[in-house]
């Protein structure tokens, strides 16, 4: 079996859950690296559809921005921004939401916004983007997220993007209606909310990775299912799909590494 | 109605202290020459708009030009933080920016509202986020027929709009294509709108159904070749992502951000001129 | 997601009974293949939504199809009246038919209401008319933050909407270009959606930002050539003017509109034998 | 000087009223034929919009209904029906909405919905169209329609499209924020709401028309201006642009004549 990096395997355990023909809302980064790889290997008729306008976007690199040219030359049709976000998003046409985040909860609640009090805060983060609206609108959100204490947090300085909320009914109270988050995946693990309380629980470990390595990286008292499973790991293909299109990328880019 | 001119005429006639300015571009055709010339042009008190305030605005911001900044995502794309924005924002440098944020999604709706001539949106928005919390221009109203709840954001209507395209004609019509953002929007919001372009042609050779402004929409077309530069024009050149990388690095710290600022933009004459200068620095400071 | 199929299987599989069904295209690319495919599997108790219900709805309402009307303009454009509309409206022949009347400008703003999941549209509208008077889904709102009134109306939501196009591609990829109407609108706004196209190719050959709706957001598309007549499709043939007037005389009696519809449309199998019974009678009962 | 027709008096009265350069929102039929013909005469630069989503539409021919394809091949871009009526006419774009009607009245309110009751119609005409939205969102409002009694009435059954409503300040404080209508054109005359109480007065009687013919025509007891004026007849260019230009439409759309 082939070596490869924990951030290789969260890239393709992240790939995996998008199924083929399956409409995604991808965000920039991890999820639009993942979004891709799924693509280009087990779904090639995952239609992707990125913030900036193009729907059934084709890249043969990795965007390093969500407008990148190469988006727009091979996709289906290019549209405003604001149709994106009114007639397909909120039009309910979305199938996957796929995020990434600064700070995630218990409950899958994003923040990208501040880290401190917003009126005076110690760390500015970007802000929104599209997140709450993708989290809200789209039947269902992946989110891909390298685990850190840092990261993975008892408590969100700001809730940016609503996942479920303190749990249990209450995202669905709140006048939410797509499913919110039904999969964590980080470079450890994968998390899913329990079917009750919404907490999120890890479900699968990554080969080689034990639930105490999870425990350290995690803001808070972490749970384990009961059939805890092990991800399989990444398949040749999957990894030479993944390192060709790192490396197209790197070089077209002009970005080195 | 469309003046053809200089792009300093354009800036100094149409785009005023203390106006609010949007500048668009999703990534792609982002109007940084125009910008440069507004720091040029040493304007202030300006309010800015714009979902994704990267560069193009960490420069207006770090150099005093902005009072207020309305905004759904401000990093540097791909590479981070925007520090001139970190700075204001966290440190009041050079002076206090207020800000108004919104989602992308309330952002592209509120120029949607402005060029609708509408005073606010309406949208699925921000339920369960904290920002209503901190934005008082977001509230949330119930549908008069379902009773369902909304959410309501008050349009963007600009001073004026910046915006840079591939092309316009002789009157001032103008194309844009590729991805084409929310840059339509916010010139029919504006009141008055500025648009530089890679190139002035006799015929726009247009689609039917192609994104066009009427050059009656617009006040001023100004040919600045490479005027979206470090961002992209579809089939003219590419993105720079050296640069936005780079900019990481001359815009972390106060004086080495002023000293590029003052020897690539303050001191050069127009945006050939900084072409220039960019080409013998190289992009260092 | 777009099945490639005859006409007759389309509408047999998603246009039912009872349904609200939105037959679009202002002048161009008006679906009347698919209105007489309808007609002739006698659906009924249908609600029509269309901004302008010309021949094609004079036809399925003089047909008894249709329970209600949502429109906003009901003439023969550049003729006059629509006799079956106003024989349905005045004197409840060959039934009742409700209707809920608009301006275009309103039931345009509830397509895109309904194409972006919205419950209702809000717009500048109605001011001064009596049309509110006599719609109850019309009403009024104020803006949260200037406390303007504007009107609101409900969106538009039909289950299935039908067009034609042009082109699809052989997976169901659909490009509209020209006159574009309210069709991207209607078929977003839609559950389900019905396309008849002039002929399906290998490529659309589509302009990055050309009005294309994916083949995901389709239901099925079906080839009928002239589909559109007597509308027309941009590209392929021009409106037949004559066949407008031509209708004026058909559709003024009961009997002889009778007549026409049995022998062209319900005595044939299809939208080309159809045509071949048209070029026979030269349109005359 | 050249004979003439009442219509081609009417049609060639209207196309002056229309300024080079001008932003004109043109309805079907008449008010397109006079747009058309000041563009092919003394206004080359008017922008002429059609609710169909031609933008800057220069036909040939003129259009037989509101989406002919003319309107589309030569104009300087097609956008769709909702963004023309939410962009261009909404947004504030147009300078000027050009109106047909059915009936009118003394304050140029407009009817083309019912005669009779609403519920139990003696006459069910087409309905609103675009007509209330552009009479009060364009700059200001021109109207053209052959003068009758049973058009130029005392009372509406149904006012479609607002006027001057009751005339006086009874528009602007009803919220409509343009001119309204600032003319009507007919066969016989030239009308003009009274700068006070916003009634229709006659201000130029066509060449050859009498006060008393107009007075037949008008279903209230019409009021003509102090200052009454004669309109001048349409010139030899004026003429010739307009009957070329009916032939030329004649021909292409197989409608005889």
């Amino acid at each position: 079996m082939a070596d490869y990096t924990t951030s290789e395997m969260m890239t393709v355990a992240a790939a995996r859950m998008l199924g083929n023909g399956t409409v995604c809302f991808v965000g920039i980064g991890l999820p639009s690296t993942a979004a891709n790889l799924a693509r280009l290997t087990h779904a090639p008729e995952a239609v992707l559809i990125y913030e900036s306008g193009p729907i059934g976007a084709k890249p043969e690199v990795l965007p390093l921005s969500i407008g990148d040219g190469d988006l727009a030359v091979n996709a289906d049709t290019v549209v405003s921004t604001p149709e994106i976000f009114r007639y397909w998003l909120q039009g309910g046409r979305i199938d996957v939401g796929f995020l990434g985040g600064a700070q995630i909860d218990r409950f899958a609640n994003l923040n990208t916004t501040v880290i401190g009090p917003y009126d005076a805060p110690k760390v500015r983060l970007p802000g929104a983007g599209g997140a709450p609206e993708i989290a809200a609108m789209a039947g269902e959100i992946l989110i891909i997220m390298s685990q850190d204490k840092r990261a993975f947090v008892d408590k969100l300085d700001f809730i940016t993007t609503a996942g479920h909320l303190t749990g249990g009914g209450s995202r669905q109270a709140a006048g939410l209606t797509g499913k919110g988050p039904t999969a964590v995946i980080t470079d450890l693990c994968i998390m899913r909310p329990d079917p009750e309380t919404r907490e999120l629980v890890v479900t699968d470990l990554h080969p080689g990775v034990t639930a105490d390595q999870v425990r350290e990286k995690t803001g808070w008292d972490v749970r384990f299912a009961n059939d805890l499973r092990e991800t399989g790991s990444p398949s040749e293909t999957e990894l030479m799909v993944l390192r060709d299109l790192l490396k197209r990328t790197a070089e077209a880019h002009g970005t080195g590494k | 109605m469309a003046k053809i001119c200089s792009l300093a005429e354009a800036i100094g006639e149409f785009l005023r202290d203390g106006d609010t300015v949007a500048m668009e571009g999703f990534t792609h055709l982002i109007p940084h020459a125009a910008a440069h010339e507004v720091i040029r042009q040493k304007r202030k008190d300006l309010t800015l708009v714009r979902m994704t305030p990267d560069l193009i605005y960490d420069q207006l911001i770090g150099m005093g030009c902005a009072r207020r900044l309305v905004f759904s995502w401000g990093g540097n794309p791909g590479v981070g933080s925007l520090h001139r924005f970190r700075d204001a924002v966290e440190k009041g440098w050079p002076h206090k920016l207020e800000i108004e944020e919104h989602s992308h999604a309330a952002l592209a709706n509120a120029y949607v509202a402005g060029a609708s001539g509408l005073p606010f949106a309406v949208l699925r928005g921000y339920t369960g986020s904290d920002l209503p919390k901190h934005n008082p221009r977001i509230k949330f109203i119930n549908c008069p027929f379902t009773g369902e709840q909304l959410a309501a954001v008050p349009s963007v209507r600009p001073d004026v709009t910046v915006i840079h395209a591939q092309k316009a004609d002789r009157k001032g019509n103008v194309l844009i294509w590729g991805i084409v953002g929310v840059q339509k929007e916010a010139v029919m919001a504006a009141k008055r709108a500025i648009v530089t372009v890679e190139e002035i042609v006799d015929d726009l050779e247009a689609d039917a159904n192609a994104c066009v402004l009427p050059y009656w929409v617009v006040s001023a077309v100004a040919e600045v070749p490479m005027g979206a530069h470090p961002s992209y024009a579809h089939g003219y050149y590419e993105r720079d992502n050296r640069f936005y990388t780079a900019w990481d690095d001359i815009s972390r710290d106060r004086d080495s951000f002023t000293k590029w600022m003052e020897r690539h933009v303050l001191a050069t004459r127009d945006w050939a001129e900084y072409r220039d200068v960019l080409a013998k620095t190289g992009g260092k400071v």
